[in-house]
Order: C-alpha cells, then structure tokens, then sequence
C-alpha cells in the first residue's frame, strides 16, 4: 500500500474490492444450497418420529419467539453498524458491533438451552429420524452463528487496532452481509420448523 | 468503492426492521389461531416468509447495490432455482409412489 | 391381445435392427437381455432397439462425415480442397443439426413415457395373478408366497403364463432383484414396499441376481427362477405343503444372519413376518403417502396427525 | 483402545505389506534427497507457499498423474481377479476396497486436479490476467486437495480401505454396515478435498467475469474459458450438496442419528437422491472443461475459426444448467414412480441435444480446414468416435424401462468409462499436450507420444467393448467373481487385455515425458502451435506475472487477429512504457491450514476427539491469523520486469 499507485493499477486495486464482494455473494449462494439440502432432509423426515414425540409437543412458542427476534434485532443492528461506518464514526461502529454480537450471544445461549432441555426430556440427535434432521438443520445454522460471532469479535479488535480504513470497512461489510444472510436463513427455520410444526 | 457509497440510510434500516417484525408476528398469530385449514395456512406462512426474505434482501442487504453487470443477483437467481428443485424435487421423489395403481 | 400395440408398430424396426443384433450376439441363448422369456422382458427390449435404431441414425452417419472430412481435409502439401479459414457460422446448417436430435428424442421421449407407465400395469389382464414377497437378506434371498403360505430361499417356482408380482424389500442392505430373462430390475429397500411385475411365457429356468453392492458376499447372490406349468406349479406347492418344515421365528433369525445359505423350501412362515420386516425399517411412513398417491410438491401431506 | 490399536495398521495382505515396504522406501528417498542437497528451503519458498497460479497448476498436475496410476494400479488388479472364472488372486474383502477406491480416486482425486491443473495453467493466460481473483485462496484449495487425497490414501496401509462403493449407498456405509474406520476415511478425504473444489469454483468464476485483460467482452472469450465458466456454475451449484451429504453420513455415523440409517425412521433413499443431485452434475463438471479443450484444440489444428461460437457457448450454458435436474436416472429402479422416471428420463434424453450440436461443430470448423495431426489433436479426433457412442449408450440408458435391464450392469460399466474416458480423460490428456509447451517450454516427443496413443485408444476398445455384450449377458458391477456357467469368460479375458494395453500406454507417457525432458523440442517462440489466444503471445514457460504489459482485445481469437494485424489490432504494446508490477505475495497459511484440516480429519476418523478438536482449532486460529494480515502484496519494479523480458527473448 505504502508504493504510490500509478493509474492501471489503481484501476486494478478498485476492482479488488468488488471482487471480494461478489465471491462472497457466490459464496452465500452456495451456502444457501447446504442449506436447502437440510431443509430438503427435514422436509422429507419430519413425521418419522419412530412413535417419540412430535414437534408440536417439543417446540416452546415462547422460546422460539424469542430466538427469533433476538436474531432479527442483532441483523438491525450490524446494520446499524455499517451505517455508522460510513459515517465514519469508530465509535458508535464498535458500540453497534458490541450490541450485535451480544445479541448474536444470547441467541446461541437460548439455543443451547432449548437443546439441552430437548435432550434432557429424551429428544436427542439419536433418537429418531425427525430429531436427527431437526438437530442438523437448526444446529448447522447456530454453528454458523457462533462462527459468525467470532469472526466479528476478529474484526473489531482490528477496527480496534487500524481504525475505520478500506481493508476494515471491506472487512465490516462482508460479516455484516453474512449476518443479514443468518437471518434471512432463520426466516426460513422459523416458519419451516417452528411454525409448521407446532401447527 | 467511493463511488457508490450509497448502502441504504438509517430510514431503510428501520422499515426494513418494522417489515420484519410485522411478518414475524403475523404468521406466528395466524399458526396460534388456528385461522386457517392447515392447507392454506401452510401456504400463507411459507409466502409470508418469502416476503420477508424479499424485504431483508433489499433492506438489509442493498441487492440493487453495485456495479452493473449484476452478477450477484444472476447468482441468486438461480441460486433460488437450485434451492426449490432441490426442496420441491427431493419431496416429490421422496414421496414414496410406488409402482401401485 | 397378448401382444400389445407397441410390439406390431416397431415390428419393423425391429427387423432392421436384427441384423446389428445378429452380429453381437447371434442370438446366443446366453445375452439373456436378447432372449426375453416374458411380456415385461419383450417391451423393455422392444424399447432398447428402437433407442439403439435411432442412436445408431445419428452416429453412423457421423462417424463417416468425420473419417471424410480428416482424409479430405488433412494438411497435406497439394492439397486441392478447399480452405475457407473464416467460415465459422451457418443458419442452416445450426438448425439442422438442433432440429434432427430433437426430433430424435422426440421419438424416443413418448415411446419412453408409454413403457414406463405401461410396466406399472399387469403384463396380461384377463389372468389372476399371483403374489410373491421377495426380501434380500446378507446374503441371500428369501421368497414368500402370501397365496400358497409357503417359502422358499434363493429360489422361486412361478407357474408359467401369469402375471407375477413382486413385493420387494431388504431386511439388511438394499439390494436390487434383476431377472433378465423375465424383465428388468427394481430395488430391494429398507422399509419400502416396492411392486414389480414379471411373467413367463413359457416354462423354464431363469436366471436371477441381485444387481446392488450389498458387501461381501454379495457376488454370491444368484437365484433361479423356475416356471412350470400352472398344475405343476400347484402339484410344487401342495408337496411343499406337505413335506417342508415351517419357517419360525428362530429360524428366520438365523437366516437373517450375514453369511450365505443353500436353497431352503418351508411350508409355513410367521404370518406377519414381510409387513413386520417392513415397518421395523421404517416402512410405517411410507403408507399413508401410498395410499394418497402424493402427488402434492407441497409438504401438506406430510401433516402430523 | 486396545481393540482399535490392533486394527490400526493394515495386515494380513501380502500386496499391502509390499506397499507398505515402498512407500516407506519412497518417503526415505525424498527426505534424503531434500536434505542431501539443501532443498527444504528451495520446497518451502517455490512450492509449499507459492500463491502462483502455474505452479499451483503443476502442483494440481503432478499429484493426479500420481493419482491416475493408483486408480490405474486399482483397476488392473480388478481386471486381474476378473479375468477368469472363479479366481483366488483377491478376496471378496480386497476386492471391494479396490472397486471402491478406484472410482473414488478416478474422480474426486485424479479428474478434478486435472482439470484443476489446466484450470489454473491456462485460464488467467488465456484472459489476460497477472492472476486468479483470490490466489491465496488458491493455494488454500489446492492444500486441501492434497491432504484430502492424502488422508484417502492413507486408509490403504491404516485402518482399512472404504469398501462399501465410490458414492457408499448406506444402509451398507452407515455404522451397522461398515464398523471400521474406512468408511470415514472415504468421508473425511473427500470432505476436505471437497471444500477446496467449492473455493476453486468461485474463484475462478469470479476471476472469468471480473479479471478479463481490457476489451474482452463475454462473447469474445475463448472457448476454453467459457466451458471453465459453464463448469465453475455446475461446481457451486453441485459442491455444496456433496458437503451436507457426507457431513450428515458422518453425523448418522458420530452421533448415532437416524438420517440414513435403515432404522429409526431414517430413510437411505434420500442419501442416494442427495448424493447423485452432486454426482450427475459432477460429471458434467469435469466434462465440460474437456468440451472446451476439444474446442480449443480443433480450431488451433484445423487453422479455422470455431465454427458455430455461439451454438457452442449456449449448448455448453443449457448442459450446465439441465445437468442440475437429470439426477434421478441414477436411481430409475428405486420406484420413485411413472411420473417421476418419464420427468428425468426426458430431461436426461434432451441433455444429449446440446452434446450432440457440439459434436457437429467440431466436424463443421475441421470441414474446410488445413488439419494437421499433431498429438493433440489426435487425441481429439479418437475422443469424437469414442464419446459419440459412449453418449449414444447414454441416450439408450435414458430410457427408464430399458435402464431396468442396464442397471448396475456392465453395459453401465461400458458407458460410463467410454464417457469419462473418452471425453474426458482424453480431453485432459489433449490438453497437456496442448499446454505443455506453455507449461514447461518444450514439446512432449512425437514418436513415443504415438505409441502411447495408439496402446491407450486400442486397449480402450478391447477393454470396454466387450463390457458392453457381458451386460446383456447379465454381469452386474461389483461381483468379485463368477463361474464358469454363464458364458461371461472369453469376454471377461479380452477385457482384463484391453486393461493391460492401456496400462502400457500410461508407461509409454511416462516414458514420453522423461525423454522428452532431456530430448524435448524446446519452444523458443512461445507461440508452437501458431496459437489462436492470448496464452501464446507470451513466453513458454511464462514469466510469474505473465503479461508485461496487459493485453488489450478487440476480437475473438485475439491473438490470432494480433499476429495477422486484423480488426485494428496490432502487436501487442511495442511501445508502451513498463509500470510496477502488483502481485500477491507468497504464504504458508494454506499450507499449514490444510494440514491443520489433515489432522482434524485424521482425529475424527478414528474418532480421537481430542485430536479431531486440536486441529480444528489449528484451522480457526489460521483464519484469524490471515485476517490479521495486512501486508499481502508487493510490486515487481520496472528493472526487474526488463531484466525478466529481455532474458526472455522478448524486447524491452
């Protein structure tokens, strides 16, 4: 960066930045693809229940209610985040990342709960097919929230550490678009499992 | 990427929540009501969440953004087409017709 | 009406074809695929030489133009055939060579469709047919006759001229069960219920196998199948009635052991026992779809109950 | 522990023991070698953290050819146990883990390198480019690659060979059907060869459409480049699927859940409709590249412009696509049902429309044209005949009730290796020689080049032909023998002769390049073949920026109408003044991630979770540490980049 760019490469240098950007986009395709694969899987097992219980009898409305709009208000708020960045504001970015991932953190902890409460009333991973596919499919998408999580704490230590410049924002940008992208897949949770199934 | 610094404004970010909240309660009232068969309900929901989807993605995510050609959209385009042939094609497969008349 | 409408169409088709077929197999009794003994057998191969025909319609004429066009056109010094380096596009010629293959598996396409859906239909209408239970087991196979109660391992008696149809399941691995001869093959699943139907026009001895990787002794998975006479066939089962011990419980355990086994007749089994196989594997959610014919895409039919 | 201690190592096979002796043997060598002569240093700076995409590519190239002859190895000892009725050369045992590794090795870790290989080699030159988009990211895909066949390969001499299939169908590959380790070796080499192929996918659709050299539209790219493209689409499209159906395999097999499994409700059927959503499309992945090669290569050798350059691209895009939504013909005899067998049977059929158009494409730009025959395009006219059948067995396979009696037998046999061989390894073998000029700047030698070629094409035909007639005898796959009743030995016995004639082919290349490394023609011009794209107005081997200056394009066929001074063009950038250089520099990241992968993988096999973690954690900590990077590039200054030009012969 220190070498002065001559124009080509500046040119060159500019389009780095959207490259980054439309691999991600392509990136979050596929990702929606593993997704679909498990929402394929549970769509097609979720009454082989092997005579355990059902969905409707395991899933809390409460519960899930709550998941669902922590996520939602966590995705607001990285996007209150990158708005604060191109404000140019360092400290009200940080403040809104904080809040983001302290949301993203209850969010895993409820998570977490609500399996083990699953688990401790006998509905396990192993148990039958329905809790097999259910596991995979909402557990999938909280392991990509807790990687999620880090990877943004990763981000504002360098906020942190280089302030808000173009390798930052590149770097805000992108974990903020695969935070809206975990919400947009929560939707789908939401309604596809909870929804349908206390139906 | 300073020419195009226009990722949505404060404004978009709050309707967009506002959208998502209401299209979060509303199915969520509709399933604890019962107002529907379950038919119909389940296609309510599902459009529901497509719109929700829909919102998200312009609101949070700026798809319009960026410069043309817009790979990315092409991208989720058929992106959504793999992601209903592979739902709708593993149900229909999946849904056991054997060789039975 | 025994031979249905297709067999008369692609009689002449067939004719031209003969001579290919010649050549590769000279009607060997061997190519059992090219000697089908039954009415399912005889549609599947009526099916494999038009396709064969209509290939062959494109690829020979192919093959020529590309051993023309490399001899006619090699770089050779002196060569006095015309060089056109430029010449890279023709409307005509474009919608010549998307028009002719489309038209080709325009054919191939309808006649595709009405076998598929004609094989899920008794070869012949105006005979009772008879039921046979199949269950693949590590490493063999296991046959039940709902009709005669009695069973047999790793070999089937039919009575010759009735449609037979098979129910096919796999206590162990999936399996596929594939008698040339008689017609073509069908899965043997875990928990699935799956119905194929067979006839033999004649009597005989019919080669079968099962065409699924199921482990170590799977290449030893031969079976034969034997048609008689319908009398014959019944004079078998009444002996067999009489003379074989009963398959119980115990001894369906046993077999159901990995290993191989010998052919085995018995005059009775536990009445349940193919149902039971079945819904043990999960075949208990396979039926209520069944009996819907679940045509829905949607998951409304996968409703709790 | 003790139980699973005893079973660690392999034993009890004479052929492993001799494996195990020369592996240990070869390893010592290469230590020895390295250390004798200084090397470690000379390893570690070019290659292990190399971030070029060419030596990335030669990478990708030496380790399938590796690759190619384990497969091959496999295949001769199957053709051997075959060869006559009711041999004891293998065990059932042996057998099935040679039938299984062989395919899966053939695909996942000779195929997909190879097109890897030319993938890397050839596009950024052929689009003008100094590099691929994401060439740390490269590196990445690479070093996964390399462990992933690595850890496959190690199930050979630890823990036992996967034996239950390449596409392992549970029940027979969950827990209750396949105890051992194997099974998730098989699980774990590919999963993380598999994520590497899902990098490569993006990047390089991301470096076609955003890397292209200045005024190169999509419609004048080559044709190479598109088929890259259309393939890199099926790759996104299709990789993903394969990672959440191995990753639900181990979870059925790890945590004991009910997906696949034939009890507790799961349902086995659903792994094989999930698993072929990847399958079908993968073989149109690695098909499609060759289509582009074939393309290439005929236009080259007949001094004619492509004919048809847009029927090309559009049946090239509409198999990417349709190739998405044929899977089910795999599993016709599963009784999904009448409707659902005429649906795939029809779009299975009229995938063969847009393959067939290509074909008479290729006939079309040779008709009128000057074609000499060279090694490349010998290769290409033997693949037209050969895929020509192989893709009408494909069109008889189609229909649905005729596919009852081919399944699973050898006629499927027959059909599948006369398209993947025909089409692609013949494609992939047209194409090196093609490139290898461009790769290590001399031309592979003739003579024994056609030796090679005329053992492989015959053997070929003596191998598969015969398959064909012992499927309509009624030989399935997978049987490890057979008697004497059936009628299948003379045929057999042909076959395993075929098998061995191109086993000699593949020595006769070796051979080839040995001799040709000392004796090779050197290619001093850079343009050999007088080429038709950018790759030729370079320097063979080219220089590790590429291009001097970027090229600017005004046609197709861009170098081609530089060279001839046509549409404007003129020799490239004569007069232009040299800038500095930006350029990717080189790191160890990949390498150690990849191996930090190796390691998790290894742990999880033998479901050490200890171990399993302490690598995974090594992955997350290499991400950090990548993210925290900030000095990642450089520039080339001006004198070097003249001092390079002009030792290359080229003018500054």
């Amino acid at each position: 960066m220190a070498q002065p760019a001559i124009s080509m490469d500046a040119h060159q240098e500019h389009h780095h930045d959207t490259f980054k950007l439309l691999g991600f986009w392509i990136f979050l395709v596929t990702d929606c693809i593993i997704f679909a694969c498990l929402f394929a899987v549970y769509a097609v097992l979720r009454t082989h229940t092997d005579g355990d219980l059902t969905g409707r009898e395991l899933f809390e409305v409460k519960g899930f209610t709550a998941e669902t709009l922590i996520l939602l208000a966590s995705s607001f708020t990285s996007g209150l985040a990158s708005l604060a960045m191109q404000k140019g504001s360092k400290k009200h970015l940080l403040g809104w990342l904080t809040v983001t991932v302290l949301l993203g953190l209850s969010f895993v902890g409820l998570e977490i709960t609500e399996f083990a409460k699953m688990a401790s009333e006998g509905a396990a991973i192993s148990t039958n097919a329905f809790l097999s596919s259910f596991f995979t499919l909402v557990g999938t998408h909280g392991l990509h929230v807790s990687f999620g999580l880090i990877w943004m704490t990763g981000v504002m230590v360098q906020i942190g550490r280089y302030g808000i410049d173009a390798h930052t924002k590149e770097k805000v940008t992108i974990v903020g678009l695969y935070w809206h992208f975990l919400d947009v897949v929560w939707i789908f949770i939401f309604t596809v499992v909870y929804l349908l199934g206390v139906m | 990427m300073h020419s195009h610094e226009n990722h949505g404004s404060a404004k978009t970010y709050i309707l967009g929540f506002l959208f998502s909240l209401i299209l979060t309660a509303l199915p969520l009232w509709l399933v604890i009501q019962h107002v529907m068969n379950k038919a119909l309900l389940t296609v309510a929901i599902l459009l529901i969440a497509v719109l929700q989807l829909i919102i998200q993605f312009f609101f949070f995510m700026h798809i319009g953004e960026g410069e043309k050609p817009r790979y990315h959209v092409m991208a989720l385009i058929l992106g959504a087409v793999m992601v209903f042939t592979i739902v709708a094609g593993s149900i229909w497969i999946m849904t056991f017709n054997s060789q039975v008349h | 009406m025994i031979k249905p409408l297709l067999t008369v169409r692609l009689w002449k088709v067939a004719i031209l074809a003969a001579g290919l077929l010649l050549l590769l197999s000279g009607c060997d009794r061997r190519y059992l695929i090219f000697n089908p003994s039954g009415p399912v057998a005889e549609k599947e191969l009526h099916l494999i030489i038009l396709s064969a025909v209509l290939c062959a319609v494109v690829v020979i004429p192919v093959l020529g133009l590309l051993i023309y066009i490399v001899y006619r056109y090699r770089d050779k010094p002196g060569n006095k055939a015309p060089y056109t380096p430029d010449w890279n596009d023709s409307k005509i010629l474009e919608i010549v060579w998307w028009g002719v293959p489309i038209i080709i598996i325009g054919i191939l396409g309808v006649y595709t469709a009405k076998t598929t859906y004609s094989l899920v239909k008794p070869p012949v209408e105006d005979v009772k047919p008879i039921t046979i239970q199949v269950t693949s087991l590590d490493w063999k196979w296991l046959f039940q006759y709902p009709g005669q109660k009695i069973a047999t391992v790793n070999y089937a008696e039919i009575p010759a001229g009735v449609p037979v149809q098979f129910h096919l399941t796999s206590d162990q691995m999936m399996n596929s069960f594939w008698v040339p001869e008689l017609g073509g093959q069908e899965y043997t699943m875990p928990g699935m219920a799956m119905r194929l139907w067979l006839q033999a026009d004649q009597p005989g001895t019919y080669y079968g196998s099962g065409a699924n990787f199921t482990g170590k002794g799977f290449a030893h998975m031969k079976f034969k199948v034997v048609a008689k006479p319908q009398a014959e066939f019944n004079q078998w089962a009444k002996q067999v009635k009489k003379t074989a011990p009963a398959l119980t419980e115990a001894k369906y355990e046993k077999l159901a052991e990995k290993g191989l086994a010998g052919k085995q007749t018995y005059s009775s089994y536990p009445e349940k026992l193919f149902t039971e196989t079945i819904d043990r594997n999960g075949g208990k959610y396979m039926k209520p779809e069944m009996k819907h014919g679940g045509h829905d895409m949607s998951m409304m039919d996968h409703d709790n109950e | 522990m003790g139980e699973k201690a005893k079973g660690f190592f392999v034993t009890g096979d004479p052929l492993i023991y001799g494996a195990d002796v020369s592996i240990i043997i070869t390893l010592l060598g290469i230590l020895v070698f390295l250390t004798y002569f200084k090397k470690w240093g000379w390893l570690w700076r070019e290659w292990l953290t190399t971030v070029d995409h060419k030596k990335i590519g030669i990478m990708y190239l030496v380790s399938s050819l590796l690759m190619l002859f384990r497969g091959g190895v496999d295949a001769l000892l199957m053709r051997m146990q075959l060869a006559m009725p009711n041999t004891h050369f293998l065990q059932s045992q042996h057998y099935n883990e040679i039938f299984t590794t062989h395919g899966t090795i053939m695909i996942l870790f000779m195929a997909m390198p190879f097109m890897f290989a030319l993938f890397n080699i050839v596009i950024p030159l052929q689009i003008g480019a100094r590099d691929v988009a994401y060439p740390f990211l490269n590196a990445m895909s690479f070093w996964l690659f390399f462990f992933g066949a690595l850890l496959f390969n190690l199930s050979f001499v630890i823990g036992g060979s996967p034996d239950a299939g390449w596409l392992s169908y549970p029940p027979l590959s969950e827990l209750a059907g396949s105890p051992g380790p194997g099974q998730n070796f098989y699980i774990w080499g590919i999963q993380i060869s598999g994520i590497g192929s899902l990098a490569t996918g993006i990047n390089f659709l991301v470096t076609i459409l955003k890397m292209r050299a200045p005024g190169m539209k999509l419609m004048q790219m080559p044709l190479f480049t598109w088929s890259v493209l259309s393939s890199c689409i099926t790759i996104i499209f299709a990789f993903p699927v394969l990672t959440v159906t191995l990753a639900l395999l181990f979870v059925d097999r790890f945590f004991g859940a009910h997906i696949f499994t034939a009890t507790g409700g799961g349902n086995p059927m659903m792994y094989v409709n999930l698993i072929w959503m990847w399958g079908h499309p993968e073989v149109y992945i690695v098909v499609l590249p060759a289509f582009g090669i074939y393309s290439e290569i005929v236009s080259t050798f007949s001094k004619k412009k492509i004919f048809g350059y847009k029927s090309m691209v559009f049946s090239m895009m509409i198999i990417s696509v349709l190739g998405y939504f044929t899977w089910v013909h795999h599993f016709f005899t599963m009784g999904a049902g009448a409707d659902v067998n005429t649906f795939f049977a029809i779009t299975t059929m009229a995938i063969g429309i847009p393959t067939g158009v290509k074909i008479f494409n290729w006939l079309f730009t040779m008709f009128r044209g000057r074609i000499s025959m060279t090694q490349p395009m010998l290769w290409t006219l033997a693949f037209i005949p050969c895929f020509l059948v192989g893709g009408a067995t494909g069109v008889m396979l189609a229909a649905a009730p005729a596919d009852y009696q081919y399944h699973n037998s050898y006629f499927l046999i027959a059909h599948f290796h006369q398209t993947l061989i025909g089409g692609v390894v013949f494609g992939y073998l047209a194409g090196l020689y093609y490139w290898w000029p461009k790769m290590f700047g001399f031309k592979l030698n003739d003579r024994i080049g056609k030796w090679a070629f005329w053992t492989w094409n015959i053997g070929f035909y003596v191998c598969f032909m015969p398959q064909y007639a012992l499927g309509f005898m009624g030989m399935t796959r997978r049987v490890y023998t057979y008697g004497w009743d059936m009628g299948w030995a003379p045929y057999n016995m042909v076959s395993t002769a075929g098998a061995f004639l191109m086993g000699i082919g593949f020595v006769f290349q070796v051979w080839q390049i040995l001799y040709s490394i000392k004796h090779g023609e050197r290619d001093l011009t850079g343009d050999p073949w007088n080429g038709r794209t950018l790759e030729w107005s370079i320097p063979s081997p080219a220089p590790h920026y590429n291009f001097a200056h970027l090229p600017e394009v005004k046609s197709d066929d861009a170098w081609w109408d530089m060279k001839n001074h046509r549409y404007g063009a003129a020799v490239p950038n004569k007069m232009k003044e040299y800038a500095p250089i930006h350029m990717p520099k080189n790191s160890g990241i990949p390498f150690l991630m990849s191996a930090c992968w190796f390691v998790a993988g290894f742990g999880l096999t033998f479901e050490w979770i200890g171990v399993g973690i302490a690598g995974l954690a090594g992955v997350g900590i290499c991400l950090l540490a990548r993210s925290f990077q900030r000095n990642t590039d450089y520039y080339i200054p001006v004198d070097e980049i003249k001092a390079t030009e002009s030792s290359l012969g080229r003018v500054v």
